[in-house]
């Protein structure tokens, strides 16, 4: 093991030249560069210059209560159901990796039930579930029941909103995590097995985290995805941020200065998800090739 | 593809108006030469304006009036029928001339577009049926009432209300704004809302079609609704002369008739009469 | 009489329509250094892979330390373990690998120390000790905070090596312990593993390498065909060959 | 290499027992089981009873012209903008990977403001571009224009709506390929180059189909998402299936059933993509270990 | 003076602070086999890698055939080469990596098959033909439609072997081409790398094992800590080494 102390071998004769090559020319490239460049100077010119952008409008409802209200309710609404999302798809995608029928069955079922049924739709049922439903009941099923509460009382539009977004982000989480414990090499587990270690802790410590670079960037997707699918919870009339700004140029009719406000704001929070996304995607390459 | 007038024809016989030359006179040259014009509206409320049985032709009030003038201005009209969200940047974009769409002027609403009066409703409130909480529209302090986005209702009929009850003392009113007609309804049937309030055709047409799921237990004040026209495009005077002309004709009474709001008439196609 | 570390009887594995154990018959004393030859195929591997478990018998029967490996067996029949009693039945046994499969995210240290932290709930100072005294054992110091990827063939076979002593199995298995190394270092480890034969662990080594079998094998195995063909001492196994296939086998060896 | 030929060895000699064992009992399982097959019962029994989802009108509705067309549309709309998303997603991805800043900052920027922008927001933009640019032209930047269309003759509404939605998917797809792409072990690209292979062969012949067990899935997901995100073209009034659904209640009220109907087209057609991702996902696991 | 199939003049290179090569100087004639031992970790692999242009060199010159590996040289300047011009000089030369890569979506055929079919523009029937003789001659004919995970070891290595052939290259590198091969197939392996050599193919072949490198080399080089510590005759290499390091290494060879 001679490599660390310096072996003197070396050391005497004259060192190598230093490579110092000419890089590759790639004008084709530079040209790509230029026109995108150009396009995108000519892009922020016209959406600067052009009146009907009303620039002034933007500026005045950009840290408006109403608008800054609704950004709130995004926030909160993707961040607890993307937790959601996350946890239960987790859960079923290790269910529908199991050997067990019964278990894959019934991840199957749910995956293929809430990803088949529109969202919107969902969202409407656990809305207006007192319309189909007005009275929820504890007892025996088909038999008596014990307790019965008033839908309405248990399911707020909060509640309905987080219940629709998050059961529906589950059934496609539980794919992306599926992808990725799958793309993990069959020989980590069994490394782990011949440890000693259970299934459970080697999917925790061995494979969920080389699983992350499969599944972090779909991940990403998904969020940033929520943080817009979630406006469809204005038919619940949730004010989020989309629907705020809907709101306030149906009542204006500033169309599409408050539409470019609410775009930059979701501009914002996606920049500083895709940061985040980097770092985590930093954080899981680690011992990886690249 | 955006839907155009087919050949669903509800009954009723409308006579056809005649040409109005003196607003003929005012067109923009761009009008007389295409020789059509263009009305937006959205589809989702009827009787104003909704799809017809055919799923591709809008029929309803609006686009009654909507050809009627373009009789008086002697033009084609082609009517699309397109989400609200739409209509702004489409009539911005100059794919659109004219909005007929049950709006509201109001003084907001002046800075970007014109308005010619057409129509006027009622507002009205309507609940589950039976009337379990015993609604009227003096007992919605504290209650949840649900309104259309962007409708009079929510801007002006239940801040107003509720001004009323913070100044009785007893607690305000909870709008609960909906992005679409159906949806107000859904909440009033499901009890997410205690009443809802919208135009009165509206509510009373929705009576009759859920069988009476939603009762409209009180009919209130009336406001008008314009015609939006751009401002810069030259389309105010002419159309103003020509819904006057409609006003002023048998036709519009037939019109109204045939979709039973014949309380509804305007006595005139006043300009930004806003009710702010 | 104490029961055997190792015992197969006439153990089969078939893949799909290929059978590739037909019948192994084998007894590892405790304490015992087994080395297993043969010809690439002859089911070596698949042979280890089943003491661990790795793979599920068709036939015959398979006992580690007296137990069968995956079952426990009451009057007469078999019943599946749990497989929380099969991670604790593998805690017994250290397996390194043919291909190593050291995990990729963590470092050569991490490697070594993830099992003993996890499974046997030793706390992490205890662990990073014990790990760097073994990495040393093998000649890795300077490259502990290496990734897998970022190690020489050699130098991730001496992690694997150190992963699996970590955690102090009764039973080692070993699948070409030294095919990525120098002679220098097969001669380390072949010292390394003469120390823990002298602790009284039990390994079964499957190896190509002949002069490390003679040097530490207490009974050489050699496998043909997914059988056993011939064992017995090294010296009297390599010098003189009964079987006609070994024979033929031993010629070759250079 | 004497395997294949039954060696004869074994032959003589009695054979192993063949093992049969019981297998564990999982009671928790089967309670699971009894469990959600309980609830599914009551829930179908319920779909099927509670008047207030009113069958006949779904059984009315169900084959009507109006659903059938909507759902003809809803079709086209995902097929075509996800053969964009996927074809444009995947050159993103592979710019978005490339050693070269430019391309690969162009990948980000394109995937940073294409996940930024609301969908809703683009397809109102490219509906209504003409109301921010009413001409477009070809000729010198800044400079003079040679020629000059005007927006609408150039973007119908089915021509927005597969420019908004494929477009946008890109962004989307960009991330979920460019993740299956850094999956695969660096050692098959290195293969694959020391054998003389281009970058690019290497990555349709060697990379991609090996990433495709991590990008299958995701890719499922987003293209049932589609079907059902395809509906925020009714800003277009461009007749999918469920605006279809919502202009027929519109004037019907009966709001319930025809979503019901339209939920049972949408649950149809994923059970359809379903199916094919089983198989897409069979066909590029093959020399997978499980 | 043709110029030397590999010459490699005071290279390093560097991972990190790392220094893994640092100064490595070799000449392999055309036609000659240059075997290399060394101790794990000394740099063997990287410089296999580097002759590939896998690893870019960070000092010193590299030629293959007289020609700088990955750069034009002009007037005494270096000029980058195209991807495309890479993979060009790369077409020339074969690799057997240690750890095999094969390619985890074909069968063995198919590895065999893939580069002739799409780099040489060969047909599907003639690069079959081709493919199916070079695994019989590593004997492998009854396993050539099984994917690399369901191959042994040796089975694997083998197909390693048999696809780097497939293209005919001029130059082959083997690193460590035998570590997971029994003695009998090493044998076997060694006929076909006499063959090679005796169809006049240059090798530069890493190796552990040193009767291998006796009967193969026409000149053994003894790498450790980077550099290049002796090389000769493998005859006089192996019996009398001049570097105390080299004596030091030969003399722990079993
Ligand atoms: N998962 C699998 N599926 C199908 N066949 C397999 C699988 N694993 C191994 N085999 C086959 O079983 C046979 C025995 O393989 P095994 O790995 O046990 O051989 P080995 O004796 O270890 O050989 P080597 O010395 O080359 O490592 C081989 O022919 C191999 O191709
Ligand atoms: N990608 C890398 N990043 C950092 N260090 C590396 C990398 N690859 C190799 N090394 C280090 O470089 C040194 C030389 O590695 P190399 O693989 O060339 O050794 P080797 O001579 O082939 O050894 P072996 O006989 O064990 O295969 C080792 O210390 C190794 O840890
Ligand atoms: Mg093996
Ligand atoms: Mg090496």
């Amino acid at each position: 093991m001679s490599l660390q102390k310096d072996s003197g071998l070396t050391a005497a004769a004259p060192d190598g030249e230093v490579i110092k090559a000419v890089p590759v020319r790639h004008p084709g490239r530079w040209v790509a560069a230029v026109v995108v460049l150009v396009l995108a100077a000519m892009l922020v010119h016209s959406l600067i210059t052009n009146p009907r952008f009303e620039w002034p409008v933007v500026g005045q409802w950009f840290l408006s209560d109403r608008i800054l209200s609704g950004l709130v309710n995004t926030l909160e609404l993707t961040a607890i159901s993307m937790v959601i999302g996350i946890v239960l798809g987790a859960v079923l995608a290790i269910m529908r990796l199991s050997s067990n029928p019964i278990l894959s069955g019934i991840a199957w079922l749910y995956i293929w039930f809430f990803r088949g049924v529109p969202l919107f739709v969902q969202l409407l049922f656990w809305g207006f579930i007192s319309a189909l439903y007005p009275k929820l009941s504890i007892g025996v099923p088909f038999g008596p029941a014990f307790f019965t509460f008033s839908a309405n009382d248990i399911i707020t539009a909060f509640g309905a909103a987080i219940l629709g977004l998050g059961l529906n982000e589950a059934a496609y989480m539980a794919e992306i995590v599926r992808a990725g414990i799958q793309v993990v090499d069959h020989g980590q587990s069994e490394a782990a097995a011949a440890l000693g270690m259970s299934r459970t802790l080697t999917l925790r410590r061995i494979v969920l985290p080389q699983a992350m670079r499969a599944i972090v960037p779909p991940t990403g997707n998904q969020t940033i995805s929520m943080l817009k699918t979630s406006s469809l919870v204005s038919v619940l009339a949730f004010p989020e941020l989309l629907y705020a700004a809907q709101l306030i140029y149906s009542d204006n009719y500033k169309t599409i200065p408050l539409l470019i406000t609410a775009s930059i704001w979701y501009l914002i929070v996606t920049s500083v998800l895709t940061v985040g996304q980097f770092f985590l995607e930093r954080r899981f390459s680690a011992g990886s090739a690249r | 593809n955006p839907t155009q007038v087919g050949d669903a024809e509800p009954p009723g016989v409308l006579t056809p108006l005649t040409p109005d030359t003196a607003a003929i006179a005012q067109l923009p040259a761009a009008v007389v030469a295409k020789k059509e014009l263009v009305v937006a509206m959205d589809v989702s409320s009827p009787p104003n304006h909704f799809s017809g049985p055919d799923g591709v032709s809008v029929i309803g009030l609006d686009p009654d009036i909507a050809k009627a003038l373009g009789q008086a201005l002697g033009v084609r009209v082609k009517i699309v029928g397109i989400g609200f969200d739409s209509i702004i940047p489409g009539l911005a974009a100059g794919k659109y001339d004219l909005a007929i769409a049950q709006m509201s002027p109001t003084v907001k609403r002046e800075k970007v577009l014109d308005f010619v009066d057409y129509f006027s409703s009622g507002t009205a409130l309507a609940v589950r049926k039976g009337n379990p909480l015993g609604m009227r529209l003096d007992t919605m302090c504290g209650h949840t009432i649900a309104v259309l986005k962007g409708s009079f209702q929510e801007s002006t009929r239940v801040p107003e209300y509720s001004a009323a009850c913070v100044k009785a003392g007893k607690k305000p009113i909870q709008p609960m704004v909906l992005p679409d007609q159906q949806a107000t309804i859904l909440a009033g049937i499901a009890g997410r809302a205690d009443g809802v309030m919208q135009d009165s055709p509206v509510l009373e047409y929705a009576q009759k079609k859920s069988d009476g799921q939603v009762q409209v237990i009180a009919v209130a004040h009336t406001s008008s609704v314009g015609i939006g026209i751009p401002k810069t495009s030259g389309l105010l005077q002419p159309v103003r002369l020509a819904m006057q002309h409609l006003i002023d004709s048998p036709t519009y009474k037939q019109i109204l008739t045939r979709w039973g709001v014949a309380n509804g008439g305007v006595p005139s196609a006043a300009v930004n009469h806003n009710s702010d | 009489m104490t029961s055997a570390a190792v015992e197969a009887v006439r153990v089969h594995k078939n893949f799909g329509p290929l059978q590739v154990l037909r019948g192994v018959d084998l007894r590892v004393e405790p304490g015992e250094v087994c080395c297993i030859i043969g010809p690439s195929g002859s089911g070596k591997s698949t042979f280890l892979r089943c003491i661990n478990h790795l793979e599920r018998i068709d036939a015959g029967r398979l006992y580690v330390d007296g137990q069968p490996v995956g079952y426990a067996e009451r009057g007469g029949r078999l019943y599946e373990l749990t497989e929380r009693k099969v991670a604790r039945q593998r805690r017994q046994v250290g397996m390194v690998f043919q291909r190593f499969n050291l995990f990729g995210h963590l470092t050569a240290l991490e490697n070594v120390m993830e099992a003993p932290i996890q499974v046997d709930r030793k706390s992490k100072e205890t662990a990073r000790r014990e790990a760097c005294a073994l990495l040393e054992q093998v000649g890795l110091t300077n490259r502990q905070n290496a990734y897998p990827t970022q190690l020489s063939g050699g130098q991730q076979q001496r992690v694997a090596i150190a992963r699996a002593l970590a955690m102090q199995p009764k039973l080692m298995l070993f699948d070409e312990p030294t095919s990525a190394l120098d002679p220098e270092l097969v001669g380390e480890v072949l010292d390394v593993m003469r120390q823990l034969a002298r602790d009284g662990m039990t390994m079964v080594v499957v190896t190509h390498e002949m002069g490390f079998a003679r040097e530490i094998a207490d009974n050489l195995v050699f496998m043909d065909g997914g059988a056993v063909v011939e064992s017995g001492l090294p010296t009297a196994l390599l010098t003189n060959p009964t079987h006609p296939r070994t024979q033929d086998f031993l010629a070759k060896v250079l």
